[in-house]
């Protein structure tokens, strides 16, 4: 198999890569282009989609099928494709401005039909293209040339959103973890139907630094929890801390001498989506910051449910000749 | 009589609709030319009974070729005080009105804010006024089935159709056969249906109503099958025909709207065909889907109507830049913004021309009548996938809702067109061009031609994004030139009427049969008139400007504030008469006849 | 004062209403009249924007300024109107088409911003306006003349989906019952920010009596359960039936003989949004379906937020006037 | 020298805008009248180095009136490799050439994709090649500051500020000031760069590397003060204007697009002139909610750039069926699609036109300049306000970046508007009309003005919604006829140059200052050329067709496929030379000139 023989190398294209230096993004097109060889798909087969921000540049620097469309409309495009050609992985990259703010819609609506497309929200807070204005995820009171008082906006939770919209694969990765993006890919990728993954990303130039706080190197054991499904939701350098479900709120104890409630064990297999809004409501600083798979559950396909609709069709009425179409009314001959 | 307009009307809820169908289809299979005219209320459903909630149905038929549903109607069938107000005012001196009395009760003429019952006060005088107890009637006669009154109720429209098959001598076979398939399962309500139409027939047979009934001889059609077919209908079955003649899927993506949605259902239905309608959560996502389909290589489309169009617009500049196939159906209603959803018009024109940022060309193409909305449907995918490039399909409520005869064709009959996707191939350059400059239609899944493609400027041949400003202008240019040569591909304006006319009446889309009918009838009056209407309009026919300078005066006849006359100004530097008329209605023929005549 | 006097027939205007007979929106228009007496509000500060669908010609019939907008744009109009006069009470009138499908991420901006406007979404789970077709509230399989074989879309919540977009309050009424209506709207009215209700109706053309399995008098009180604050969530003809949560599932019991878990109190005073999200989830057949006030937590206004940085930006600098700002650059004279 | 063209070239961090600014500042206050064009690189931050990641700002400084950044420089700044690369085909033949040698090393080569090195291969012998190692030579001259290498880097762009001011003879002290207000916080960094800006002067005085410095006079302007001003500044300062003169506040509903998100900046700034900026979550909503504020009584505006006009459309003809004020500001962008966003290009006119379904009539203006900006923008509120309809103002790239000296105006000397809300009223018909066809504006929150108003098509008078055929041709009418009396409340089409001549030159909006010095240029060769450009579009002026008629010969030039061409073609039967272009550049002078002589 041919496949089998692909590189890492093979998925890069022959494009410069144009981010800025330190740009996040180049830690997730490394992980993706790592991911690619072992998806067992042909190069061929995979086709990255894309609306427009810095993020939404990614598919020039992929040597797959590439699609970068307009603003905010990734999804729906992606949603022709993937219909057209049910045997393609379709991969949308897409920004917290592309996916949230115009995109908003489409992104709800693909996801609740679970399309089988892998759907890579970068969430940097702000919109880089466009010269940092903020976004859909900004902080309230985060000043940019556009909020100069400071923003506003309530911001939302990209996991959110996705449960609400019925998203059957949900998850959330960080740039600053190769390891856990690659991890994360791979589950996305096997999953069958819609995948959503928001991946906190390093705006260097308008919101520099913006996840430190929770993901660099020496806070991350204390300011995020890794959900890994069947495991307690522990977390801490020490792993000595877990997280607490009392009546309807969430809290953090140690281990060794637990507070009320019950410690929570990672279930992302969970039909009803209560559990996984749980860990949705999870937000730094006041709780560590989830981070890995929240929701993973089979549901049907929308392609396969088409085709099943075609070849349902097909059965009961065999005859697809124009003849018996021009013919299917009342019809009469002049002679 | 060489031909004949009813019209029926009544209240949304008097299947008025559906009677109208029926004597349509009757007539057509007795050999009659027929046209027809459904005017549908807005689309909420309005109070019963009020002048908003009436539902229209007009058809004239014919034993000589016909090309509209006729002016004005001979007989106007009006089941209640609002349906007569409606539509009294088109009906001809002299004409025959029939008209169901029992609605006429004190309630029904307040909700149609009559004050005095016109049965009563003279002002019908001059019409062959015939009032009748319909519904009582019609309650008698579906007495034996015992079905509720409310039931016997619905049954009134097969009385008064029975009524008007038998002033028209037509035989009831079809519509008996129809109730029978459509009712087949409701014994009782296929019983009263039967027997309303029987019990109508027979009424007007033995109660010497009429002093005759009138004979419309068969037309001289051209042999063959045929069936009768709305716009909406023939456009749909085109797309379906396309795609096999294409030998590839159909994909359709639409949202719902007044009055193209008839295309999604009725596309809908074809599933074994392999149809995929998509109904996305707007008409952004709907033409973006079609996008991705057309990219996924199969025939892309989407449809809408005018307002949608405006959501399109900067998607269908994507499928510009990336030049990709699809074909966009704009079934136009009368706008601005929402406008009137039910109501028809041409003032989408300059918008499929110019509704997007940049120089940026599309085909435009408009069928003219029902039937052409079949071929026009196949010829926009033969152009859009020859040519990589977005092609307008500019219908418009009249002819998607009208009906005409359609001579069945024979598959062998049919255009072919043959497309072609890229094959693997080494240092595969997507924006390299083939002799009509069309840019190779790469499918994912293809293995060694995996390449980008964006809304962003494309280098030529390798298809990378540039800014180069040398480049920005050759692809410009290309995008231009590519929609300009189809000229050479397609038929020469012809020419109908009088070959030594002085004055050309020129129109475009949907206004054919009236244009058609009053040349005819100049024509036949002796005056030097002949005509020329515009199917393609970008690019328009090669010989365009030759015709054009042919003849002394120009008129341009359109349902809107100018645009084609505009778009011939521009190109051809010509003077023009204009008859423009903006008020939700096609044109009647009288209208276009005193306009030539007064000119 | 001129508006106590006010009496529902003020609040007709002259237009006929022009639904179908039967049709659920007559009894939410009736409520609604009957309601606008007793806001305090006169009559001329009352503004009704609406969409486009058959619920949206609901300005028409209303006797207060009104604005039938465009199709899903109604929130995005109501925030412009709102943000200028930020002393109108502004009514947005939409349904499960125009509000979730074409109108799905306005709805989530306006409420994310809590822009002070109440939204009342129509939801018959069909596109009524243009004849039938499937919405994004219909159920799978649900056969239309667009979904002939049933229509393969995942339906959303729009309670869900609004507690996602971080509503203040959020709501669900029901067209068969005009005193709960009435309540909830005035409870709604009172709240300072988005309000969202969610009002089931009945299309008698195009979806038959679809929530009578649900809100039919005599199955009423067995297939939902009325929110109170404070109260338990108990049901029954008897009220002799509550809701349990049992560690991340609900289910009903008897109350005389309670199954294992906790009996839930209502809550929607809490700033956290899991209890919202649990009740949120709770779906007929499964679980009784709530209706009431699902969550009503206070959240700064948006309007107040653009006037409090104008006045702050006064503070700072006071001078606003056309000389000081033509001269607020590098300037030279020429002699 | 009567002028002098210098344009600042260097990688994106290379702080060329910076440079290029200063220098414009200090000549503008020495007194010499200038024009800017900068040249940023598209929106994605190219890797340093490369071609694509070139940031380039050119100043044409004169003793005279100009009227364009100039064509050609007489000096090259260039900062890297990749700066030469992209830049050097423009600089005249025997131009200076300033470049940044310690910048030419291997890498910096490779990065630009030059194979050998320029400087060491001939190919600039046509220029006065001045190499000189910049980086070096600041690094020195900041050392006593004791910053890091990287900050110093940072400075070499104060030194080559330092070489120009010196060469042009320019004082320092402006820039100076500005440094120290600049970096007053961080003293080291401060120092820096005066040192740097010294060193850079005093480095080009001792070392005689130059011949002489150049004398460019300060322009003989008219007397008053002034400041520097972009088009966007300039439109933004203008719609706070109207805002001031009307009384009325400011709404500005937007999405940030490239090159329109300065406006949204520069208005965000302005709270305490009671303005409210509204970042909405994209185009649509950015158009509803003004909307929605000009319901309720605002000065309603919406901004972006192409690809957004097309989301807006459909929101657009609400406000045009619904007649409320709206102006729509479209800083025009090289489209189709996303096409290049960051260069310039005219080719939106069309689509502001034509770009809804259905018979939609705006106003169309287009400011000639980026002073004009000021002025159009408060005329934009005039018309909108004084009319009910919707106005677009187009500007684009080229003047809304480019930068020339605005004589601050008196306040007193602004024009006067008044607005007039309804007020309370009985029997309150909101579709009335006052004699130039306004309906009345009315406000939610006036007692007795409850009314109702939409997007389907109203009733006159009443307002109600109606499907009647004669109000829909009415209302058509009204809307049309309304945007066509403008004519008569703007001013009449000028002519510049020969009074004598028999060619004229017709061009619209940002392309201005290249037509006009075009015209300058052949009279001054005697040639009989005049020139007229339009900045009302729609309506026309009322003279245009007497104004054209006189005229052999009529060029029209624009940076587009021929847009006005066609407007003006289909209007006014003309016949026209056309120059199109459509390369995301500005016009230069000589391309109009050649087109002259060679016609
Ligand atoms: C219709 C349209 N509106 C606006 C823009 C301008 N624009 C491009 S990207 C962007 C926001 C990007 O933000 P995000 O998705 O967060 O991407 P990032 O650059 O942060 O990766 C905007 C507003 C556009 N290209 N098209
Ligand atoms: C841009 C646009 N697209 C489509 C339509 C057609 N349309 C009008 S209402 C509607 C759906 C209405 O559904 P819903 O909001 O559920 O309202 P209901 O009629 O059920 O009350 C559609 C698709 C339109 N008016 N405008
Ligand atoms: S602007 Fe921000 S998001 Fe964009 S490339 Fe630069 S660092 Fe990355
Ligand atoms: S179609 Fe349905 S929702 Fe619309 S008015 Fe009729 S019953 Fe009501
Ligand atoms: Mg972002
Ligand atoms: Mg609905």
């Amino acid at each position: 198999m041919a496949e089998a023989t692909l590189t890492k190398k093979d998925f890069q294209s022959d494009q410069i890569v144009r981010w800025c230096p330190g740009c996040g993004d180049y830690a997730i097109l490394a992980a993706i282009q790592s991911v690619m060889p072992n998806l067992g798909v042909p190069k061929e087969k995979i086709v990255f989609v894309s609306g427009i921000g810095c993020s939404s540049r990614f598919p020039y620097y992929m040597n797959t099928y590439g699609f970068h469309t307009i603003h905010g409309r990734a999804p729906a495009i992606a949603t022709g494709l993937k219909l057209s050609n049910p045997d393609l992985q379709v991969f949308v990259v897409t920004g917290d401005g592309d996916g949230l703010s115009i995109g908003g819609n489409h992104l709800l609506h693909v996801l609740r039909r679970n399309i089988d497309v892998k759907i890579l929200l970068f969430n940097n807070k702000v919109y880089g293209l466009t010269k940092g204005q903020y976004s859909p995820t900004s902080d309230l009171g985060f000043k940019t040339k556009s909020s100069p008082m400071g923003s506003l906006d309530q911001p939302i939770n990209p996991i959110r959103i996705a449960l609400a919209s019925e998203a059957s694969f949900v998850a959330r990765t960080y740039d600053a973890n190769i390891k856990h993006m690659t991890e994360t890919f791979e589950k996305a990728a096997a999953h069958k139907g819609s995948a959503f993954i928001e991946i906190l990303q390093n705006c260097v130039i308008f919101n520099k630094d913006v996840f430190n706080d929770i993901y660099e190197r020496d806070v991350r054991s204390d300011h995020m929890v890794h959900l890994e499904e069947g495991e307690p939701l522990v977390f801490g350098a020490e792993s000595d801390k877990g997280v607490f479900l009392d009546g309807f709120s969430l809290k953090t104890g140690s281990l060794e001498a637990p507070p009320a409630g019950q410690l929570l064990t990672h279930q992302p297999n969970q039909e009803s989506p209560i559990y996984a809004n749980l860990l949705a409501a999870m937000e730094y600083p006041q709780l560590p910051l989830p981070v890995g798979v929240f929701r993973k559950v089979p549901r049907p396909g929308y392609e396969a449910g088409v085709q099943g609709q075609i070849a349902q069709a097909r059965t009961k009425q065999p005859d697809d000749s124009l003849q018996t179409l021009f013919h299917s009314g009342d019809t009469w001959e002049v002679k | 009589m060489e031909s004949a307009t009813i019209r029926f009307s009544g209240d949304s809820g008097d299947g008025m609709q559906l009677t109208g169908t029926q004597f349509t289809n009757t007539s057509a299979n007795f050999g009659n030319d027929i046209s027809t005219f459904p005017d549908f209320p807005a689309e909420i459903r309005a109070p019963a009974g009020t002048v908003p909630g009436v539902s229209g149905f007009q058809i004239n038929f014919s034993t000589h070729d016909i090309h509209t549903p006729g002016d004005r109607p001979n007989v106007l069938v009006a089941m209640n005080p609002a349906a007569l107000k409606a539509n009294v005012a088109d009906l001809e001196d002299g004409g025959l009105l029939l008209i169901n009395s029992d609605a006429f009760t004190k309630v029904n003429l307040k909700k149609a804010e009559y004050e005095v019952n016109p049965l009563e006060d003279g002002s019908l005088d001059r019409f062959r006024l015939i009032p009748m107890a319909l519904t009582e009637l019609t309650h008698r006669a579906v007495e034996p089935t015992g079905i509720s009154k409310k039931e016997a109720d619905r049954c009134k429209n097969f009385f008064a159709l029975g009524i008007m098959y038998y002033l028209f001598d037509r035989n009831l076979e079809l519509s008996l056969t129809w109730i029978d398939k459509k009712f087949g399962k409701v014994p009782d309500i296929k019983e009263a249906n039967r027997l309303a139409l029987l019990a109508g027939y027979n009424f007007a047979d033995t109660t010497e109503i009429f002093a005759d009934a009138y004979q419309v001889p068969a037309a001289n059609l051209k042999k063959g099958n045929y069936r009768s077919l709305t716009g909406n209908q023939a456009v749909a079955m085109g797309f379906i025909t396309a795609s096999k003649l294409a030998g590839r899927p159909l994909f359709y993506g639409s949202y719902p709207i007044t009055p193209a949605s008839d295309v999604l259902h009725e596309l809908a239905r074809h599933r074994h065909f392999g149809v995929q309608t998509f109904q996305a959560e707007d008409e952004i996502a709907a033409v973006c889907a079609a996008i991705g389909a057309a990219y996924g290589g199969h025939l892309a489309l989407t449809g809408t109507s005018g307002p949608g169009i405006c959501l399109k617009a900067e998607a269908i500049n994507l499928a510009v830049m990336t030049e990709l196939p699809l074909v966009i159906l704009n079934v136009q209603r009368a706008g601005p913004s929402t406008g009137m959803p039910t109501k028809t018009e041409q003032s989408d024109l300059l918008q499929a021309m110019y509704g997007r940022n940049g120089s940026s060309p599309c085909v435009v193409l408009a069928p003219a009548t029902p039937g052409e909305c079949f071929t026009f449907a196949i010829e926009a995918f033969r152009l859009a996938t020859k040519y990589m490039v977005p092609v307008f399909l500019l219908s418009d409520g009249y002819i998607a809702n009208g009906a005409e005869p359609w001579r069945i064709p024979n598959e062998a009959d049919l255009p072919k067109f043959e497309i072609t996707y890229a094959e693997s191939q080494e240092n595969f350059q997507p924006y390299s061009r083939n002799n009509h400059l069309a840019r190779p239609w790469a499918v994912p899944g293809t293995p060694g031609l995996e390449h980008r493609i964006g809304g962003l400027e494309k280098a030529h041949l390798s298809g990378n994004v540039s800014y180069d400003p040398g480049n920005h202008q050759l692809m410009t240019d290309y995008r231009a030139m590519k929609v300009r040569n189809i000229r050479e591909d397609i038929p020469g304006l012809e020419i109908y009427g009088d070959p030594e006319a002085e004055t050309l009446l020129v129109g475009w889309g949907g206004t054919y049969g009236a244009l058609f009918t009053a040349v005819q009838n100049q024509n036949k009056q002796g005056k030097k008139v002949a005509g020329a209407h515009f199917r393609y309009i970008n690019p328009f026919p090669a010989n365009t400007a030759e015709v054009l300078a042919r003849y002394k005066r120009i008129v341009v006849a359109e349902l809107n504030e100018g645009q084609l006359d505009f778009l011939l100004k521009a190109q051809f530097n010509i003077q023009t008469h204009t008859l423009f008329k903006v008020q939700g209605k096609p044109f009647m023929v009288r209208e276009i006849i005193d306009f030539l005549n007064a000119l």
